[in-house]
């Protein structure tokens, strides 16, 4: 029996749930050569600002057993360049949905960059990071009380005919409340989760391994977190929700999907196998056929 | 870039903590390293290419830690699942008449096959190789076979000229007009430094993806940002901020 | 070189930072016969309650990469049994230091139950657990706002004579502020980290693999986030720390070391393994060598 | 409690998805299950022991999810590091003269060590053994070697007695003075509401350390709470609440 991957998505029509996460997968175009992007149902872009950034220093990038660290620090070309030429230039070997995440520093940076990538003819969802942890008085600070996730939506919201997603931090006591605020505060949708803050010393030399000392934590490892939280919030609110944390096979995504996830998001795996999310939209339809699924739709929040 | 499976042909401690690593597979593949999947660790290693003929590709590793670690004690036969077809390497267009290859070090094995494919255009090559002392010299005399000259030092003076391979530079003053470098940093940067005239060098950097687009392995150059692993390795010495 | 592997605790000599964690080494006893107990620095018993628990329904464990989910629910025989029968016979056997760890609903059972705790002769250490994700209205609330473990702290440092240890959730906006709270309130030290709230779901089944629905993860998994709050607490606090969260290997310990804790306390990697702290603590003198340390105590909170 | 490496000596195929396993390693230990270690499993995987002998140890098991879908790839040699010494198993003693083991598909097993245990004390041994179907019969001759009495059971009829194990009982009235069962555990249930007098049964519960710590494996029973793992797996029929 032919099966049916598709999901609805804020009145748009995704292929299939798998997105690449943001930072994991570029601007799409650097793999555009190495597979058919097109069996993707969405790309998420690198988070973007609204001037250019080189990132933090080097080391960006620590290995941990089930994960890793990264603390990249939201390296970007600018919001510019994003809507005037990675964007059109992926729109023309790209039919899915492209994600813009837009990250800030300020509600202004947020309102600017919000306004231009909702202009911009390619860009068919806004995703609002409000959670990166690699930047100092950053995102950090919005992503972890009710009320500035909620700023930050009303600004954005005020300035977007899209559908506008606000991507949430994890590293938070009630990541229910933060997401009703935004709810309230009229997002179109939530992402969840961005990274753990986390940490690793080198012992031989007795140092972190970051330069910047802590960074994101992401990764296998912390699927059952963000398993959980994406069943908390999708139990709590009505807007849809994009599963993302951990995502490392089709078996994961239909998890993620059974938890209340409309669409997931692969991170982390894309570093260890660039060819994961293509693999794992590939390997769905058996596994549907073995657990008795014919359309995805209808096993979003069933447990 | 190709994702495949290989197989260890060989795997054979060459001098202390150092492996030659053998992988049977796909045919010639492009890429100046490799990045292997090793089971049990969450990113690849990435290890630059040594050689490479009828569909093997040789490596040459040190053990510096626990993934390096897993791998020594990998037998023949063992299937890994491995990234080709990374990095820009060497340009040996670039040298007109007269190559020097700098290494040291685990920085030795690269040039090897540059060393190969300058003699394949017709250039003169000379290589100086650096090490620590006599027992840690590698692949000497592989480059003999394909090189002009070979100059080696050794810090402790064991062997060739005492010193650094800048003090056999400066001792044996070979001609050449362009310079390729690998090996650790400092030395690299030193060498970019005191030899005059055009040149490149290979980078090392922690890297995520190893392909190019997770931005783990950024550096500052003077054109501006550039990933280690895509743009890269390899700089020319003008680029690089050091 | 003879290395020294004792830290001193608040007084106390520890003769390795090497402790099992609470809930993950039964009362001691149920090991006693398969190790020689004593090469342990430090055992924290199974969370104890004022009335006996049976806990929560079955199945209580879920596997996850890197990690595991427990729902045990503070199964136990209450503070009575701990104080009268498991420390005195634990205490006939092993002659390091032994740590009672407490749960309770309200402060009057962390009061009453601590207080008993203070009075037997066998226990050490008093480890209040104000965290525990597992059990309806209970720990959670208390270890989740400064205001909440400010006043637990206070109330059981009120009746206890012993080092009380304040252990912290890592379900948290901001540990360190909630450390300092108990640091302010009389504690003697804090242990971090407990376990994170987390899910898994059967998707042959469609039901989550635990029987509560959510449990405690934890697990070489959390390793990372685990050494970051200790890092950022041992750095903002005056008191000593146990560090605790994804400690598998000697390596793990001088880690976290490293990072500031002066204990470091093993937890799910003794469930996959029951030899694993006395492993652990065989392998720090060949492990110190390699690294020139000479005695634990200097590494602490070097990095 | 004994942690060790065994080898595999045999690992095939018996039924479909079911394999028997051979580990061989430390001599004969005790315990009514071992706990094996899977390469990339967070947790062990507890499986009963089936028979004993010459520091062999054979457990029968069926792929039910990723970790024995691994097991059941590994190949003879492949080293394994096992629990042994674990869980309180059936008692032979606690028969006086005819004993009656009731088990069902993948809970065969484990009675066989015990038949062969209560024939060694000289008891009269009758054995009724269910499956679905044909195909999914297992070690129906081996129990034949050693019982005096074994009675098939499938549910499609298509050996022995259509139906459950119970209709096997019902139909053919073994004398028993004492019952042993291992199972589905709605099957053991049946069994001990359906047969009179004294017996036991095997309990199943996931499990955390499987060596009666961690409290992972507990049950509400007639007696208080009790571990699966360590005051089990095998408990008296008076005890168990269902
Ligand atoms: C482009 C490139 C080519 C390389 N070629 C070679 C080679 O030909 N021979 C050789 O011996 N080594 C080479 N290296 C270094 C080699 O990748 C590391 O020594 C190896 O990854 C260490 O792994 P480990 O698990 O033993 O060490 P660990 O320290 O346990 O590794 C932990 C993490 O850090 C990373 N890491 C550690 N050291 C380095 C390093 N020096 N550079 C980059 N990442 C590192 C690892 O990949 C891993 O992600 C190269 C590195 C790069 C970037
Ligand atoms: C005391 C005891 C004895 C057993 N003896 C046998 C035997 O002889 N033959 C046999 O085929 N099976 C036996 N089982 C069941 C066997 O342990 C599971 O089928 C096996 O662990 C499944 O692993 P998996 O990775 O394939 O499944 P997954 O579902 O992927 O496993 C995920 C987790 O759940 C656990 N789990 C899954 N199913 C069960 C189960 N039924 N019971 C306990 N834990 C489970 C796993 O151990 C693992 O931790 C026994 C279980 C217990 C508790
Ligand atoms: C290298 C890297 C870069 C990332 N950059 C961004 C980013 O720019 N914007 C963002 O919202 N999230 C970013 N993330 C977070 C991921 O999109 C994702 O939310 C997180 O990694 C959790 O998913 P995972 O466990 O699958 O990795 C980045 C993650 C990684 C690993
Ligand atoms: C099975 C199990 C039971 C636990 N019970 C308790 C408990 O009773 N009291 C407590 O403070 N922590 C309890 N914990 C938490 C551990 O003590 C420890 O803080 C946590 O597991 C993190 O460490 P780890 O990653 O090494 O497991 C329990 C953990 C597990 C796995
Ligand atoms: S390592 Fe990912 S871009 Fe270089
Ligand atoms: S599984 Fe740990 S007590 Fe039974």
């Amino acid at each position: 029996m032919v099966k049916d991957l598709s999901v609805g998505l804020c009145g748009l029509t995704l292929k299939n749930p798998v997105i690449p996460a943001s930072g994991t997968f570029g601007f799409g175009l650097e793999l555009a050569k190495d597979m058919d992007l097109n069996v993707l149902g969405g790309i998420s872009l690198k988070g973007t600002t609204r001037e250019a950034r080189y990132g933090n220093p080097t080391p960006r990038i620590a290995e941990c057993p089930g994960g890793m660290i990264n603390s990249v620090g939201l390296q970007n070309p600018g919001i510019n360049v994003l809507v005037n030429e990675k964007v059109p230039a992926l729109r023309k070997v790209y039919d899915g949905c492209i994600i813009a995440n837009i990250s800030g520093f300020s509600l202004d940076e947020y309102r600017e960059c919000c306004a231009k990538a909702d202009v911009c003819e390619g860009i068919d969802i806004i995703e609002v990071n409000i959670s990166c942890p690699n930047v100092h008085n950053g995102g950090m600070a919005f992503g972890t009380s009710a009320e500035s996730a909620a700023e930050v939506t009303r600004t954005v919201r005020a300035v977007c005919r899209k559908p506008v997603f606000i991507k949430l931090s994890p590293n938070v006591t009630d990541i229910v409340s933060i997401a009703r605020a935004c709810e309230d505060a009229g997002a179109d949708g939530v992402t969840l989760v961005n990274t753990f803050l986390g940490m690793r010393i080198d012992i031989h030399r007795r140092q972190p391994v970051i330069a910047n000392k802590m960074g994101g934590f992401s990764g296998q490892a912390i699927f059952p977190i963000a398993l959980r939280m994406v069943y908390q919030v999708a139990h709590a609110c009505r807007i849809p929700v994009m599963g993302c944390g951990g995502v490392a096979s089709a078996a994961d995504v239909i998890e993620m999907m059974m938890a209340g996830a409309t669409a997931v998001q692969v991170g982390a795996e894309n570093l260890r196998n660039p060819f994961a999310c293509p693999e794992i939209a590939a390997a769905l339809p058996d596994l549907m056929e073995e657990l008795n699924i014919n359309t995805l739709q209808e096993i979003i929040g069933t447990v | 870039m190709i994702k495949s499976r290989y197989h260890i042909s060989e795997n054979v401690l060459i001098a202390p903590k150092t492996y030659q690593l053998v992988l049977a597979g796909e045919a010639d593949v492009e890429g100046e390293f490799v990045d292997i999947a090793l089971p049990g660790f969450y990113l690849r290693r990435p290890l630059s290419v040594c050689d490479r003929e009828d569909g093997k590709l040789t490596v040459v590793y040190r053990v510096v830690g626990e993934g390096t670690k897993a791998l020594s004690e990998m037998t023949e036969g063992t299937e890994l699942e491995v990234l080709t077809g990374l990095g820009n390497g060497f340009d040996p267009e670039a040298c007109r008449e007269e190559a020097l290859l700098v290494g040291g070090g685990l920085g030795v094995p690269p040039l090897y096959l540059l060393a190969k494919e300058l003699k394949a255009r017709g250039k003169k090559v000379t290589a100086v190789l650096g090490f620590n002392k006599a027992e840690e010299i590698i692949l000497a005399d592989a480059f003999k076979a394909v090189c002009d000259e070979v100059l080696i030092s050794t810090v402790d003076g064991s062997v060739g000229v005492k010193g650094f391979v800048t003090d056999a530079i400066a001792a044996a003053h070979p001609a050449f007009d362009y310079f390729y470098t690998c090996g650790p940093m400092i030395m690299m940067k030193v060498v970019c430094a005191a030899l005059e005239g055009p040149g490149e060098a290979s980078l090392e950097e922690r890297m995520g993806c190893g392909a190019g687009f997770c931005y783990g392995c950024s550096i500052q150059t003077k054109n501006g940002p550039r990933r280690v692993c895509k743009d890269g390795p390899v700089f020319k010495k003008e680029e690089l901020l050091w």
